[in-house]
């Protein structure tokens, strides 16, 4: 079969067993006396007011878009970038006019203002 | 080895049951979660119809790509606009996003 | 006499023998063989992890003149055991309202992360775990995994503090990603080639020559990934406590820490393996196996100093300075290196060396010193425009 | 059975397993969650399809900055994460009979098409993938055109959703 992805699956197993196998003996060995302070959230010692589970802004999530974007852009980028070095300027022409049409919207995102955190 | 059918019926059970969850969830990221299962089945579908069928034809791989591009653009405008929906309507629930139903 | 001209193989090839002699199919033992190879790099991995927290703490100490551990053993070396034989002992406390899946997960997730890197690090010409032909896409997914994990461990833990400072570090992580992203083009365009071994084969000139502009922009964006200082927002101590992992405690804590310094020993070898020639040394990699090795273990610790020397050096950045950088100036100077660099090579990829060379990198040197200049114009108008304001305001 | 047989029905088991779960759990955060798990179960199955550049993007788009965006989305969209009331509308045994239905059709369909038990070729061992996406996608005749299209149309969405999402104060 596909031997090479065994060998990454054998590191995502392993990689996961690890920290798994730690963790458990860290439980075995470790005293356990809970009681209701200890497990309370921790804040410096002051009394927590009002759920944590709650909205945020926006801001992040504008990131995270812009990210989004740029994060599909560059996987048409990579079998470009691979193959560029064979196929003569003409490509390299067409990469760059596909990263310029990204960049104007990189440059619409930044004169809209919406880059700055607020 | 694997007959394509596998495939096949895998990645139509991972549409159903995206398509289940656009029909019947209540609110509009959920229905956005069932849409990103279904775009996903037909991934599988392309990538398994490129391996089985003449590798050299690099068609499956490519279509499976633009897709992930469409799915990108797809989710980055839907979430937006739920986001901003939540904001002026104070809701997620789709049926109660009823601003052009008259 | 082949055993020590490669005793990785001989091992492995003995090893083999012995499994087909007891019955088993050549397919099978080769499978065994590749799983016992793992489960050795792994644990030399762990170990080396834990001689890292020594090698972070004698560092800091000397960066702030003072001596390190020192009691327990030869220049404080047990002391890291002893370390670790206290988070193994100490009582693991979960908060009450915590979603307890979701945070055990996360520091499994955490070091996973990190660990499944190493299985595209070739660590000789002939010790490559997989030449993966998507290695440098598999060190950003491996990347996405590691944002995944600390933005559960954030909600998780049912903590504001916890959660305000995993969307910082997600924030700053998902930014961050996109000019390490576009500067891993630049060695992709240079060798044709996404693999990390045929990268480093075809550095026959170190591409910090070819690119020094790009090596500096990959180190920063690094050192943002890895959510240290001068960008260790996430864990701003002084606001947010200790970030997304507050309410973790014991082994669970241990994780994070053991994953977040393996982490930048991680990055400090592929600063070395993209720009530095990885286990190339002028020819000592041919020599024997172990000595590559030595030698990229000796370029990636000196990676990991620099990543220190910046940690020691520089105080933290606020956010909206840190994000503003990213966007406005390392995201559009990267993609302008990756256009100029890409046509530079179109153009002088059949004249002769030293022409390619020169010509890289005076591009390079003219970016530079353009977006340099650039910026220090911006600024200082900047500068002039709000402290107009300031003096308006007063008068 | 081969061992590549239960590998694949291991996957997919998981995959379809933590589909389920996308679409009937109560809390948003967790239906994320488990869209990670099973984004993450269809890209084993690319790499079992030896498509290893889809697998290794699945992660990075879907996990890296898709889930992320979800999982932003669902924190911003409640006041209390902890969903109270039905998170299915009235429709819900409707739509699983006709999920299920489009199923049975589908399945139906399937195994009336003569290739349905075809069993792929060997790879070409020196077979480039990325050299042959790299050549497709820039080559006039092949698919050049939907290669800048796809840069125009993440520009629209860009400057869509930044503009609809953004809040002027």
């Amino acid at each position: 079969m596909n031997n090479e992805w065994l060998f990454v699956a054998f590191f995502i197993v392993i990689g996961a067993l690890v920290p798994i196998a730690a963790i458990s003996v860290a439980w075995l060995v470790s005293p356990k006396k809970s009681n209701p302070i200890k497990q309370s959230t921790y804040e410096c010692g002051i009394e927590t007011v009002g759920e944590s589970w709650v909205q945020f802004k926006a801001q992040y999530y504008i990131f995270a878009l812009v990210f989004l974007v740029f994060d599909v852009e560059t996987v048409f980028l990579f079998p470009w970038a691979v193959k560029i070095g064979q196929l003569g300027l003409f490509a390299v022409v067409e990469g760059i006019i596909f990263i310029g049409i990204l960049i104007a919207g990189l440059v619409y995102t930044w004169r809209k203002g919406m880059l700055e955190w607020s | 080895m694997i007959p394509i059918s596998w495939y096949l019926t895998l990645s139509a059970a991972l549409f159903s049951i995206g398509l289940f969850g656009v029909l019947t969830r209540r609110n509009a990221i959920a229905i956005l979660l069932g849409i990103e299962l279904m775009l996903n089945a037909v991934n599988v579908n392309l990538a398994a119809f490129w391996r089985y069928g003449d590798v050299n034809q690099i068609t499956g791989q490519i279509f499976a790509i633009i897709v992930f591009a469409v799915a990108a653009a797809e989710v980055a405008v839907g979430l937006a606009l739920v986001i901003s929906v939540y904001r002026k309507k104070n809701t997620v629930i789709a049926e109660e996003i009823d601003l052009m139903k008259w | 006499m082949e055993f020590w001209k490669d005793p990785l193989k001989a091992a492995a090839d003995w090893l083999a023998g012995i499994l087909v002699g007891w019955g088993l199919a050549s397919q099978v033992s080769q499978v065994i063989i590749a799983f016992l190879g793992v489960l050795i790099l792994i644990s030399l991995l762990m170990v080396l992890d834990i001689f890292l927290v020594w090698v972070e703490r004698k560092t800091v100490a000397r960066f702030q003149d003072r001596l390190g551990p020192n009691r327990l053993g030869p220049f404080g070396l047990i002391q890291p055991f002893a370390d670790i034989i206290k988070l193994l002992i100490k009582e693991d406390t979960t908060p009450g309202g915590a979603d307890k899946w979701v945070y055990n997960l996360a520091p499994v997730l955490s070091m996973m992360s990190v660990l499944m890197i190493w299985a595209i690090i070739p660590l000789a010409p002939t010790v490559v775990g997989v030449d993966l032909n998507v290695g440098i896409l598999y060190l950003i997914a491996a990347g996405a995994i590691g944002t995944l994990s600390i933005i559960m461990a954030g909600w998780s833990s049912n903590n504001k503090f916890a959660m305000i400072g995993a969307f910082r570090e997600v924030a700053i992580l998902v930014s961050f990603e996109i000019p390490m992203l576009t500067i891993l083009l630049i060695p992709t365009v240079l060798s044709g080639t996404m693999g990390i071994n045929g990268i480093i084969e075809s550095q026959s000139l170190w591409y910090v020559f070819l690119s020094p502009l790009g090596a500096l922009i990959f180190l920063i964006a690094a050192i943002a990934e890895l959510g240290r200082a001068p960008f260790d927002m996430g864990e701003a101590e002084s606001e947010l406590v200790a970030g997304y992992n507050i309410e973790y405690s014991g082994m669970k804590f241990g994780m994070f820490y053991a994953g977040e310094l393996l982490h930048a020993f991680t990055f400090g070898g592929f600063w070395a393996i993209f720009f530095f020639g990885g286990y190339r040394f002028f020819g000592l990699e041919k020599v024997h196996p172990f000595l590559a090795v030595a030698v990229l273990i000796f370029k990636a610790m000196l990676g990991y100093w620099v990543i220190m020397w910046v940690k020691y050096t520089l105080m933290r950045i606020r956010i909206d300075h840190m994000l503003a950088l990213n966007w406005k100036f390392l995201t559009p100077l990267a993609f302008i290196l990756l256009m100029a660099t890409a046509l530079t090579n179109a153009i002088l990829k059949n004249s002769s060396i030293l022409i390619y060379w020169a010509g890289m990198f005076i591009v390079n040197i003219i970016i530079a010193f353009v977006a340099l200049e650039i910026a220090r114009r911006v600024s200082t108008a900047q500068r002039a425009r709000l402290e107009g304001r300031k003096g308006a305001a007063a008068a | 059975m081969t061992i590549s047989q239960i590998i694949f029905l291991v996957v997919a088991g998981f995959t379809l397993a933590s589909a389920l779960m996308v679409v009937t759990t109560r809390n948003l955060i967790h239906a994320a969650l488990f869209l990670v798990a099973t984004l993450f179960g269809v890209a084993v199955v690319y790499a079992i399809l030896q498509a290893g550049f889809l697998a290794v993007v699945q992660v990075v788009i879907y996990i890296g900055a898709i889930a992320i965006l979800f999982i932003f989305a669902v924190m911003l969209t409640r006041r209390d994460m902890r969903d109270r009331g039905p998170q299915m509308n009235r429709m819900q045994w409707i739509g699983a009979l006709l999920a299920l239905l489009i199923f049975i059709g589908l399945s139906f369909l399937l195994s009336s098409w003569d290739g349905y038990s075809a069993v792929a070729q060997e790879m070409p061992a020196d077979f480039d993938t990325m050299g042959r996406l790299g050549e497709a996608l820039v080559s006039p005749d092949a698919y050049l055109l939907p290669f800048e299209v796809a840069s125009v149309l993440l520009l629209a969405a860009l400057v869509g959703a930044v503009y609809v999402a953004y809040t002027r104060r």
